[in-house]
């Protein structure tokens, strides 16, 4: 699936809590093509020369679906938009997204934080077994999706670091109950880098599989700048410099090198 | 001849439209979007002795109309251009620039002499890369440097050299007229202005590098004038770059005296910036019935 | 001493923002949109030895998130300047930075002390104007012009003298070292990259003047990197500038080592944006609690 | 009257022909102070750095009326507004707008091409004397305005280049013929270079004073960076740059150095 140029038509802009939007685009030629865990890249102001990367959380009906949280200008003017405005998307991205499931397998854990959680309803939705997902929040003021999830997944967890709804706590120590209950085939998670290096602790335990979502800056997201580089460990275990937009966004945990 | 073809340091280029040296890679992420053979040339991925990494994450940073990068020539090395990319990018009819990096005069010329032999159209000479250690900008900050790379590569093949230029000179056309003394075919400009950026929530640079190379159309005013005066310098033919998003900006180059030009940043944010650029173009030749030729350094001073 | 006051070169600063040098005049246009005493201090237009008319019209380009000028220091000469402005612009609390430029080291001494005699706290020796033939950016081309510019102002006057850098050469460091050895007491940077525009329509430059200074955003990344290498070279205070719009960009420049900022083309767009920068800085200081001098210099490299 | 920063609310955003729209803008502090011949500064695109330029046409319940052809991409921006939008203006500037005419003297010429009537109807309307009005556009389908001189002029003669409507032919033919009728105190003139150079010819011969509202490049509007040069010819005859933003925008048409 080439990646495809695409002027997407906002049809639903709707604000989910302070500086969260959820946009629905028509953009039938991508949302054909796009797989769980890949991405769109978005043309934002005219003053902005740079695309924004954003993951697909959902597509129906030739729709993309985007969560989309204020970092920066770019995302603020992305939380700006209205229904009846056009975007410019390339996409959809990343040669590898969160992988299949084997039918035959156990059930998967997904983990996600804050606006992370977003590219795991496509992967819970098109999941062949059952999933159970665990996604944490600051506070109950900034928790999304919930009703999403909770129609597609077989549990859902919600967490907020200050106990002001659903389980106290971060999603890692969620993670960790559960995997110690349940046979999971595979781990998908996205979040915060600091999310994931507490997933990524609690994770590297257990022996299964653990697929990441990871953030790089971006430049053209096709793999030809080189720009979004993110070390990893090969075949011999030599290391070297892969690039999220193309062989990513999505990495097996131990593939990749934890510098930082 | 059509309106859009150029002679360039002797060869024939079907339109003065390339792209620029490390924002197409070796051209494979782009054929999706577009027939290559449109293009008027390639120039590929900065190729260095032998394969290299390049720097760490964060290597990209957003400024102001201009993004600033510290790749560092991850490349897999010339030898491995050849052997792997090179068979692959020969099916399409446009010119080939192999561009490269030594960390010695020597490393250059041998690399020269290589691609040269595996029949490369053109040998672009970075001596301009600001986000390498060794070799790279070090030669082209000064005249001296300049010419010991292009002698030795000059001394190494017969094909069409290309000196690329830094902008982060005091005198660019000084640096130009060593390029042509030492033997070069033709002139490449400009390549990245040396910037940072720093993030004021953690207090770092935000390239991993620390340091990087701007582009982009806030450098654009920077380029037109400095192809300019190395057009009023010497009498080799200028490949133009620095900022081209629109045909208009491909346009201030050609008048500036550049016989052909490059897309960079550009095609970083918009694939088809490049064709974009070639068919603006072709419509402004069609309405003013001129070809290229009637362009190319046909600005009037005031 | 409130947080947001430094001392520079000797000379306490209310607080770290000035005015650029060219983009404020003589201060009187502003009056109407702000007290003046609130600015850390004002760099006045730069003045010649005798009356300059400047250059011819068009002397303004808008390019992508900056601006070309070609103004060529039109200004009334330094001794009207004395006479007419200077004793208007005492009546504010601020620091009052001269600038001057010389067709000849000797003018600059003259300047220098005249200007001195008269009670300026700083004196900011331009060696870096693109916009004029004698002088000016001549001497901010070499350590060597650099040197003869400055050694001859320190044995005219004992006034504080500032040494304004191009950003149009090679190595900035080399020429900060050339000003500290010379006895400057502390420089700026920086002056505007030189750069031109064409009109595609009429095939000429659209700056009367052909070339002229690129000023801005777009130049944001160049400085703070200079003002970076700078603060690495040498021990003398550093004014920094180049694209400071937002209380972010200032804080870019302290933490790459400038003591002090300056607003140039961002007051131009918008007359109060030296204001929104000082209260900008302002509530980030509230909100971490530091002072400016906790700032300056505290880049951490990667 | 010092310059105002304000920002100002477009109330009616209506197309007069292609490429040319009329503003009315709510902004009070500024309208409550402008003069025939003054301008606004308008900050334009997020991508556009610099303010641009426009005239202001007239002013009525303190709200400014401008007239804006599309230029470039400034003027194509402003062009695209729509009532409700905000805009970010600097005014009334210019030191100097068209003189008030003696209210004893004879009538006053105006002559307009193009855009350039819009500041001639707010001297219209504010004259104390008989104006007699000439327009002059490419064709007839760039005609506007006609209504509002038609209310307050004396006479009104519409040119055509092309004479698809109104007289054949340029301004400053007809200026000629009238300045051979009638004894003006004063000619008042807005339009492109190449009508100001024929309005020049046409008036020279006459002995009367002719303001001229001149066009340059500006940066800040105010005076101070010294953009906006003009030359002018001084008191005993010397040469020197004025700047168009401050001691204009309206000069008369023997103190200007016709360079070009
Ligand atoms: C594969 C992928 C998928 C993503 N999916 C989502 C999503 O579904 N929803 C969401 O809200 N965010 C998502 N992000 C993060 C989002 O791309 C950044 O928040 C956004 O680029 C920040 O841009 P800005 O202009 O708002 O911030 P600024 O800081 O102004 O951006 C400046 C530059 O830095 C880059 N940048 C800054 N922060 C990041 C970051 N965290 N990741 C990548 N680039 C960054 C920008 O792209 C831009 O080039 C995703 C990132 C990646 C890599
Ligand atoms: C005092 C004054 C009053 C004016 N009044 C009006 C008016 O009422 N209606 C109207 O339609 N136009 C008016 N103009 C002209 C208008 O300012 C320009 O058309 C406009 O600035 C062009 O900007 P742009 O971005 O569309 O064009 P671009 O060419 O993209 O502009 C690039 C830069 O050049 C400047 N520029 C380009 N052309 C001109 C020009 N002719 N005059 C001044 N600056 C220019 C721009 O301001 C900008 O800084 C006036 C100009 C002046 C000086
Ligand atoms: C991501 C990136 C990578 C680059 N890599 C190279 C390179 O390998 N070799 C080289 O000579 N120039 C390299 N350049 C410089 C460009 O070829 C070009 O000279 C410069 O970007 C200015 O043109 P632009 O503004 O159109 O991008 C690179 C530029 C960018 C943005
Ligand atoms: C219109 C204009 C006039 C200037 N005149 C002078 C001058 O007279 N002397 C001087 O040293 N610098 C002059 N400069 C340079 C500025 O002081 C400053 O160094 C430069 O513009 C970079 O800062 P900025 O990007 O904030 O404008 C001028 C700049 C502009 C835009
Ligand atoms: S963003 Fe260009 S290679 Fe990934
Ligand atoms: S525009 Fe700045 S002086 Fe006129």
């Amino acid at each position: 699936m080439p990646p495809i140029l695409e002027q997407g038509t906002i049809r639903r802009a709707e604000r989910l809590c302070h500086n969260v939007i959820d946009l629905r685009i028509e953009s039938p030629r991508i949302a054909r093509e796009v797989q769980p865990g890949q991405f769109v890249h978005i043309k934002c102001a005219d003053d902005l020369l740079l695309r924004r990367p954003i993951s697909v959380c959902d597509v129906e009906d030739g729709q993309l679906r985007l969560i989309v949280e204020v970092a920066g200008a770019g995302t603020r003017w992305l939380y700006g938009r209205r229904a009846g405005e056009v975007l410019d998307l390339l996409g959809p991205l990343g040669d590898r997204g969160f992988p299949t499931p084997d039918a035959r397998g156990g059930p998967v854990l997904l983990l996600g934080g804050g606006c992370g959680v977003a590219p795991l309803l496509l992967a819970a939705k098109c999941s062949p077994v059952a999933v159970d997902m665990v996604m944490g929040f600051t506070e109950k003021c900034r928790v999304i999706m919930e009703q999403d999830f909770k129609s597609c997944c077989r549990s859902l967890t919600v967490c907020t670091d200050d106990g002001s709804y659903g389980t106290a706590g971060f999603v890692s120590q969620a993670a960790l109950r559960l995997l110690e209950q349940e046979d999971y085939q595979a781990v998908f998670s996205c979040g915060s880098m600091a999310m994931l290096k507490s997933v990524v602790q609690a994770v590297e335990r257990a022996d299964i599989p653990c697929y990441l979502s990871l953030d790089e800056r971006m430049g053209c997201g096709l793999g030809a700048c080189l720009g979004c580089a993110v070390k990893l460990r090969g075949e011999g275990g030599a290391e070297h410099y892969g690039h999220v937009c193309k062989q990513g966004p999505v990495f097996e945990l131990r593939e990749v090198v934890w510098d930082v | 001849m059509s309106e859009l073809s150029v002679r360039f340091a002797g060869i024939p280029f079907k339109n003065p439209v390339t792209v620029a040296s490390g924002t197409f890679a070796f051209g494979r992420e782009y054929v999706d979007f577009f027939d290559l053979s449109r293009l008027g040339g390639i120039a590929v991925k900065g190729l260095t002795y032998t394969e290299r990494q390049g720097n760490r994450p964060p290597r990209i940073a957003e400024t102001p109309m201009g993004m600033l990068n510290s790749i560092g020539l991850q490349n897999p090395g010339y030898r491995a251009f050849i052997e792997t990319e090179l068979p692959w990018l020969r099916r399409f009819d446009t010119v080939l620039i192999a561009n490269i990096t030594g960390a010695t005069p020597r490393e250059y010329a041998e690399m020269a002499e290589a691609l040269g032999g595996a029949g490369l159209d053109l040998i672009e000479i970075n001596v301009s890369c600001p986000n390498v250690k060794e070799g790279g900008a070090l030669f082209g900050a000064s005249a001296g440097g300049i010419t010991e790379v292009v002698t030795a590569c000059r001394r190494a093949t017969d094909a069409k050299l290309m000196v690329k230029l830094s902008p982060n000179v005091t005198d660019i056309a000084e640096m130009a007229k060593a390029a042509e003394a030492a033997g070069a075919d033709a002139l490449s400009l400009i390549n990245t202005l040396l910037g940072m950026r720093i993030d004021i929530a953690t207090r770092r640079p935000i390239l991993g590098n620390n340091l990087g190379g701007l582009s982009g159309p806030a450098v654009r005013p920077v380029a037109v004038r400095m192809v300019y005066q190395v057009a009023q310098a010497v009498r080799l033919p200028i490949l133009g770059m620095g900022g081209i998003a629109t045909a208009d900006d491909a346009l201030e180059f050609l008048l500036a005296g550049a016989t052909a030009v490059a897309v960079g940043t550009a095609t970083i944010v918009d694939p088809l910036a490049p064709i974009r650029v070639l068919e603006g173009l072709e419509r402004h030749l069609h309405s003013t019935g001129e070809s290229v030729g009637d362009i190319i350094g046909a600005v009037q001073m005031n």
